[in-house]
């Protein structure tokens, strides 16, 4: 990379940064951007290096061992930091208080309490999130159906539910003729995480615990109706952005990695809602990333500067324009200049803010992340698109579900 | 069974003009020669004939419809390449069949037809080999063989015999004068080899630099060369001597040739004149007129000899059956077989 | 070459591209071949026995089988069209030949927003009257019009490939041989059948094995037009790779790639072995 | 085929084709080209203007420049081994394919597990005493000799397809002009330059058109072998399609990979113009 | 300057046996020719010799050395292919040129060489030309052009001339036969031009179904004809006539050729008496055995005619330049122009 660093003026620190986030090549570019500018607030030189997940575990693991560690500061994923705290390689954050003018949102705050009560010390500060939401084309609002506003939807009120969604699609199929909703289906879609992570938690509370129960039935017997009024391509879609801006679809459910590019091009068509919530609660995923200080790292002083450096407001702000990571501190928000991405921003917020909302974790399960996967979406195909019995297809999957766990020695989440 | 007519057809490949203004007529089952020195475009006619080349002027008539513009497989031609042409994917059988399954013949009528095309040609043993299998010659006539079997309404040939032996040939050319008069096909002949087309033309065509030169009967053309090419270019080489008409005849320095009646605007003309070796004799002859020289070097063809003489310091050479007796001969000639050319146009002057 | 001592020039000459041939060559297919044998349960006897097999073999087959067949038919005419020599031929040649410049990933999202439900054909007939409602080629639904827009997207990119090689086949015969055709009167169909088509059987053999080849490692088209739910043997590579972690599964699946190409590889071979006499 | 009336039957006989060509390739070629130039900002202009531009270009050349003539190269060479006949030929010559048989996936996979530090090279070298600590091949800080195990998994999988097209090549030349050859006292590299090279020109040009073709669009090996750090052009399109769903950039990085290879591509028929008597 | 020896060579390929068992020796300097039907063996013996074709058993020694297994390039040898084999690359300058480029002559030497082959063979203004822009005779002369202009050691020509006009075959002939001598190469010359093998050869090889019948000059091949083949063979096809040997000469029925010593032995042999077209004379001559006959055809060859007489019954061909005076005509036959085979072994039967 090539950039004029200044001229050297007063002795320079030096600090590591690794990091599992914000590897590709553009990303890592803003990163040094950011990172530049810290330098010029603060004299501390930092360099970034983007890491695979195993190696940073390695290589914090060899450093420890051997007594010389050169990485000042970590970051990653909450599954990824926890299991470098499981390893014991984190030093305790609570030394260094709190942070000012910023206030974390509440699912943030809950994951750092989470692994306080396990490892029993503060393993790492937020960063920033991704989680998934659902987008609506404006024009939709005209076909909601009797018992549900706007406002319901916008503010993620007890009305906005799965059922009520399905209402809604049915009603505006039946005024138009469209099957308006869309699902990102498709060979990279993240359709599997709305099975665990969003309808099985609202509807039976855990992601794989009650696989096989009559929630579950109950659950995809409305994901098979939805499905009549979803679009047909739905099954092609990796990603929503693309059909909402051609409208293809008015409803869509997907990350907001995926739909970001359709609100920057056409914030004034879109709105941006909470997921629904189901008979249990509103269930949704939460990708945390955070920071945190490997055991014995050198410059611990500088490294904390840089995580305020990186939570603050406006260069949560940033992150968010730039890389699509929308910030864990309620004060960002307004901070956002480009509409579309303010737009998600306050979606995000509003869900992670919500009160009855259950916020899960992907269960991290490594190399069976894949056939964790594949059992939610070989239920997908076999009950919605080819129409099996819901029953059966549930038992025959339910034992390859728990021999993962089992395997893993992990409970069921 | 087709006439043929070129109407001043040309031909330029880039700047090279192959065939330059060429008017011809072929009788119908005429068997007509193209006889020319190398390079002098009668591949090049052959190919306009059959459709494989369009000329740049002039047109090609069958039976008066013009077929210029026809493509080549609809024309009825059968054609024996000079590069033979041969498939080489398919054993010789099927080279020669392959034409006639085309025409949807039956099964028995290709294989009788294919069969004896190979007997004339002397191939029928090889009739399950691919070409890769066979000689030069052999590859040949198996392109001779699948042209004849087609019997064309028109059968062009481009040296088809060029590498057969002497004996092959004579067997084959016969072969292919008697189915050619048998079905009278339209036949036009490309051959180096003046005995063959002797015996096999009806008329023939000599050809120079695109150019036809003479068209005519072989008697006319051997006997009345009209021009001084046709005469050097057809029989063995001519005896080529400078000389001038007077009232008497031919006054060619060692001796006078003589006419009976010259045509007075003909009286001191600077004349070429042609005498070829066999019509120079080493025994009196009648009417001849007499030269003595003196035998410089004798040359053995096994059954004659060409006789080099030095006449007064021009040399001629004579060809004979007879072996001369001693160094000074007389040589005799005749009048009638002496050709005079135009020295400077080239073209016969008619004289007698 | 006649002299006996000369015939082990040639083993002398590559001697080092023999030692490159046992280490570099064999050691990899071996370590497919371990890879995709050995564990337990053998990943072989996995895919063998699982129940996506039969789905599998039938995509594949039908894509192979339809695509490949219509690639060589529409090179053979464009390649006899093309040895015409006409005006403007240069430009219309390299506008044949432009797909090949594509992304088979951006080709397949060419043709998959052409042909979806909102897609610029649609809009067309619709506009245009010729229908009223848009045709859907995309979705779990249409998954036979989905193979249809596979088939069309592949023929589209990967055809001139295969043109190319069979067009040099036909510039190489020599112009005699066509002539000769000519004159004995077979018409352009039977100057195909009885005389090019067998003097460009090794282009045609070798376009086959090529396009078979690659046609048996297409992924990401058939992801981006028909998701997860056409199966052939390369997305199940890709699938078990990098979606199931599972590298042994997939060396099973690229084993059975490598097994079926190198059968039909064998099939062509055979079938389309030259004529004895065509050099 | 002389007639002015038959000169107009190839168009006739292709007015669907032309129309084929007119809709499904032209149109498809425009879509393209207004993905990745309109748009705002003109993703071409992001592109052109990205800091990324130098190094992709650095590393595409890179890896053109060397894979492709190494591979022309061997070709040539094995097609001149192969054409002698010799006692176990055909064996030889099945091994030397094989490659190809193998997903490119695949391929790398298995170079990747051969030339890790861990892997049986260096396991080998170990055992053997010839080193006594590996050698690194892949990782950020090793990136040439990463380059180096990127060089030889291409020229391994993909060789084999440019030795076929060249091989056939070979096996068109008349055994005549190389006998007379023989015969006029050439030696093997003489009749190389002076005869075979000369002849068999369109089909190293077909070899490298498809070769550049797929160079230009490998992926998996690179990310497989090279992680996220040697970019290129083809790289750089499935980045910005499916890791920054992009479509407008993906695209103009795929028109960009379009323009070098038809660039490439007329260079080639450009240096390789037939000599005007070679049929 | 090269004595090439051929020691019970044969080839087979498949089944087919090309060459049978053929010693030969063409000694230092020498223009052999070879000559016999078309598919005898002629082009598979070339390749032999120059290493293009290994023999299935026996040995070819160049200057006693043996060479069957040097390879072709380091043999010497300059060749030109029966189907020419010239280059479809190459400018015909270049095809020239290159051989010579390789020996790594001085530039001007080449440029000089190039020309005076060129030049010998008239293709001087071709040199700019590929090879599919000549007429096939061109193309031939390039081939020859670029076998003479290498000067080798050994010179093989396949039918050098055969797509060549008369004339310009005569010029070819005459500057090929000039070089030789001239640079003292060894040559072997395939024709299937009898007048070109009379002409040209030191000695000629005739051959027949791959053996060699004889070897001999031209004048022991045609004046003694060692067997029934190679009389027939050679020269315009001769006449046999079936007989038996009495103690005074041959009988043939209608008449007796007279011999004086007959061999005892021999009284009662079945033969076949040969009699060449050309030795039967329409003119008493001395010491000749007269016949009486009745002309039944007269072909008329231009310069001379093809007489067909019926004697008593058998068809006899006589060759003469005069045009019989009417229908009865008397022929006459030297006893030592006639050839006496053995019916059976086809051999020939030395008798006077
Ligand atoms: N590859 C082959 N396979 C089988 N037979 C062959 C092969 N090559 C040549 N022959 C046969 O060998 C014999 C001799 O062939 P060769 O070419 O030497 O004849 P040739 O005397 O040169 O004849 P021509 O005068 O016709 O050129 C022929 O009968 C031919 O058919
Ligand atoms: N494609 C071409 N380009 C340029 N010149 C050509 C081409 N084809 C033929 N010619 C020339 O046209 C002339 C006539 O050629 P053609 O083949 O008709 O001669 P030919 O009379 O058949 O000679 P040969 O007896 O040698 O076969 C020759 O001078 C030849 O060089
Ligand atoms: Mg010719
Ligand atoms: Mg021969």
């Amino acid at each position: 990379y090539m950039f004029t660093r200044p001229p050297m003026e007063k002795p320079v620190i030096r600090i590591l940064f690794a990091s599992t986030q914000l590897a590709p090549p553009a990303e890592q570019a803003f990163m040094v951007e950011l990172l530049t500018e810290f330098y010029k607030e603060t004299g501390i030189d930092v360099s970034f290096l983007p890491f695979g997940y195993v190696d940073i575990a390695n290589k914090l693991e060899a450093e420890i061992k051997a007594g010389r560690i050169t990485v000042s500061l970590v970051g990653g994923l909450s599954t990824e930091i926890d299991f470098f705290a499981s390893k014991g390689l984190l030093e305790d954050l609570g030394r260094f208080g709190a942070l000012g003018g910023r206030t974390f949102l509440e699912a943030a705050i809950r994951a750092v309490e989470d692994h306080k009560k396990i490892y029993g010390i503060t393993t790492f500060v937020p960063w920033m999130t991704a989680t998934f939401v659902v987008v609506i084309n404006n024009k939709a609002f005209d076909y909601l159906p009797s018992g549900l506003t706007k406002d319901d939807v916008v503010k993620g009120t007890e009305r906005w539910t799965w059922d009520a969604m399905l209402a809604w699609a049915k009603n505006i199929y039946e005024k138009t003729g469209k099957r308006l909703v869309g699902l990102p289906a498709g060979a990279g879609g993240l359709l599997h995480r709305l099975l665990h992570g969003y309808l099985y938690v609202s509807y039976t509370g855990y992601q794989a615990q009650k696989f096989n129960s009559p929630e579950a039935v109950q659950m995809w017997g409305l994901l098979k109706e939805l499905w009549r009024y979803s679009h047909p391509e739905s099954t092609t879609w990796s990603a929503m952005a693309d059909p909402l801006l051609k409208e293809d679809v008015w409803l869509a459910w997907d990350h907001t990695a995926r739909v970001i590019s359709a609100l920057k091009t056409s914030p004034e068509k879109f709105t941006v809602a909470p997921v629904p919530k189901g008979p249990v609660g509103r269930g949704y995923i939460v990708v945390l990333a955070g920071l945190a200080i490997p055991k014995g790292a050198p410059n611990q002083e500088e490294a904390w500067k840089l995580v305020e450096f990186l939570t603050r407001p406006s260069t949560q702000a940033r992150i968010a324009e730039r890389v699509g990571f929308f910030p864990v501190v309620s004060e960002a928000t307004p901070a956002i200049t480009d509409p579309g991405v303010k737009k998600i921003a306050e979606g995000v917020t509003a869900q992670l803010g919500a009160r009855d909302s259950i916020a899960v974790a992907i269960p991290p399960l490594g190399g069976k992340a894949g056939d964790f996967i594949a059992i939610y979406r070989e239920a997908f195909e076999r009950i919605v698109l080819k129409g099996e019995d819901i029953g059966a297809v549930l038992s025959g999957l339910e034992p390859k579900l728990k021999a993962i766990f089992a395997e893993l020695k992990m409970p069921e989440p | 069974m087709v006439k043929i007519d070129l109407e001043g057809v040309s031909k330029r490949f880039g700047s090279v003009i192959a065939v330059d203004n060429v008017s011809l007529s072929v009788s119908s089952g005429e068997l007509f020669v193209l006889l020319g020195p190398s390079g002098c475009g009668k591949t090049t006619i052959l190919r306009i004939i059959a459709g494989l080349e369009t000329p740049t002027s002039g047109r090609v008539y069958f039976d008066g419809v013009d077929v210029t513009d026809m493509p080549s497989g609809k024309r009825g031609v059968g054609m024996v390449f000079q590069s033979y042409a041969v498939w080489p994917h398919m054993k010789v059988y099927d080279n020669i069949a392959l034409p006639l399954r085309i025409k949807k013949l039956p099964q028995s009528e290709i294989d009788a037809r294919v069969r004896s095309a190979a007997r004339m040609l002397n191939i029928e043993n090889l009739l399950e080999r691919y070409p890769f299998q066979l000689s030069g010659g052999e590859k040949q006539r198996v392109a001779v063989a699948r042209a004849i079997a087609v019997e064309p309404r028109v059968l062009l040939m481009d040296e088809p015999l060029s590498n057969l032996d002497a004996l092959l040939r004579v067997q084959a050319r016969a072969e292919i004068k008697r189915l050619q008069r048998e079905l009278k096909i339209t036949t036009i002949y490309v051959t180096h080899d003046q005995v063959e087309a002797m015996a096999l033309a009806d008329r023939i065509a000599v050809m120079n630099k695109g150019r036809v030169m003479q068209v005519g009967t072989v008697d006319e053309v051997y006997n009345k060369p009209l021009n001084r090419f046709v005469a050097h270019f057809i029989g063995s080489s001519m005896n080529f001597v400078e000389g001038t008409i007077t009232d008497r005849g031919v006054d060619i320095g060692f001796a006078l040739i003589p006419y009976s009646s010259v045509p007075d605007e003909l009286v001191g003309k600077k004349v070429s004149v042609g005498i070829r070796p066999e019509d120079i004799y080493l025994e009196p002859i009648q009417g001849g007129v007499v030269l003595k020289g003196r035998v410089v070097l004798i040359e053995n063809l096994a059954s004659e000899y060409i006789i080099h003489i030095d006449v007064s310091g021009t040399l001629l050479r004579a060809k004979t059956k007879l072996y001369p007796q001693g160094e000074e001969v007389r040589l005799y000639i005749h009048p009638s077989k002496v050709h005079v050319f135009d020295t400077i146009t080239e073209n016969r002057i008619h004289i007698a | 070459m006649p002299s006996p001592l000369r015939k082990h020039i040639p083993y002398i000459l590559v001697a080092p591209s023999l030692a490159y041939l046992a280490f570099f060559i064999s050691y990899p297919i071996f370590y497919t071949f371990s890879l995709a044998l050995f564990g337990n349960p053998s990943p072989m006897v996995e895919v063998m026995t699982s129940p996506r097999l039969g789905e599998v073999a039938l995509y594949t087959t039908l894509i192979i089988a339809t695509v490949i067949p219509a690639q060589i038919v529409i090179a053979i005419f464009a390649s006899l069209f093309f040895l015409n020599r006409f005006r403007g031929r240069e430009l219309v040649l390299y506008l044949f030949i432009a797909p090949l410049a594509i992304n088979e990933v951006a080709a397949a999202l060419i043709w998959y927003t052409m042909l979806s439900s909102s897609g610029f054909l649609n809009k067309l007939l619709i506009n245009t009257g010729v229908i009223s409602a848009p045709i859907y080629f995309f979705g779990y639904e249409f998954i036979d019009r989905t193979l249809l827009a596979i088939f069309l997207t592949e023929v589209w990119r990967a055809t001139p490939i295969v043109f190319i090689i069979i067009y040099a086949g036909m510039q190489m015969i020599s112009r005699d041989y066509l002539e000769a055709a000519d004159v004995f009167g077979l018409n352009l169909w039977q100057k195909l059948r009885y005389i090019i088509l067998p003097l460009i059987k090794p282009y045609i053999q070798t376009a086959l094995i090529i396009r078979t080849l690659f046609a048996l490692q297409v992924v990401g088209p058939i992801f981006i037009l028909a998701g997860e739910y056409v199966r052939v043997l390369a997305t199940e590579v890709v699938y078990w790779y990098s979606m199931r972690l599972n590298p042994g599964v997939a060396s099973a699946w690229a084993l059975l790639i490598g097994l079926v190409t190198l059968l039909l590889g064998g099939l062509y071979i055979k079938l389309l072995r030259p004529s004895a006499g065509a050099t």
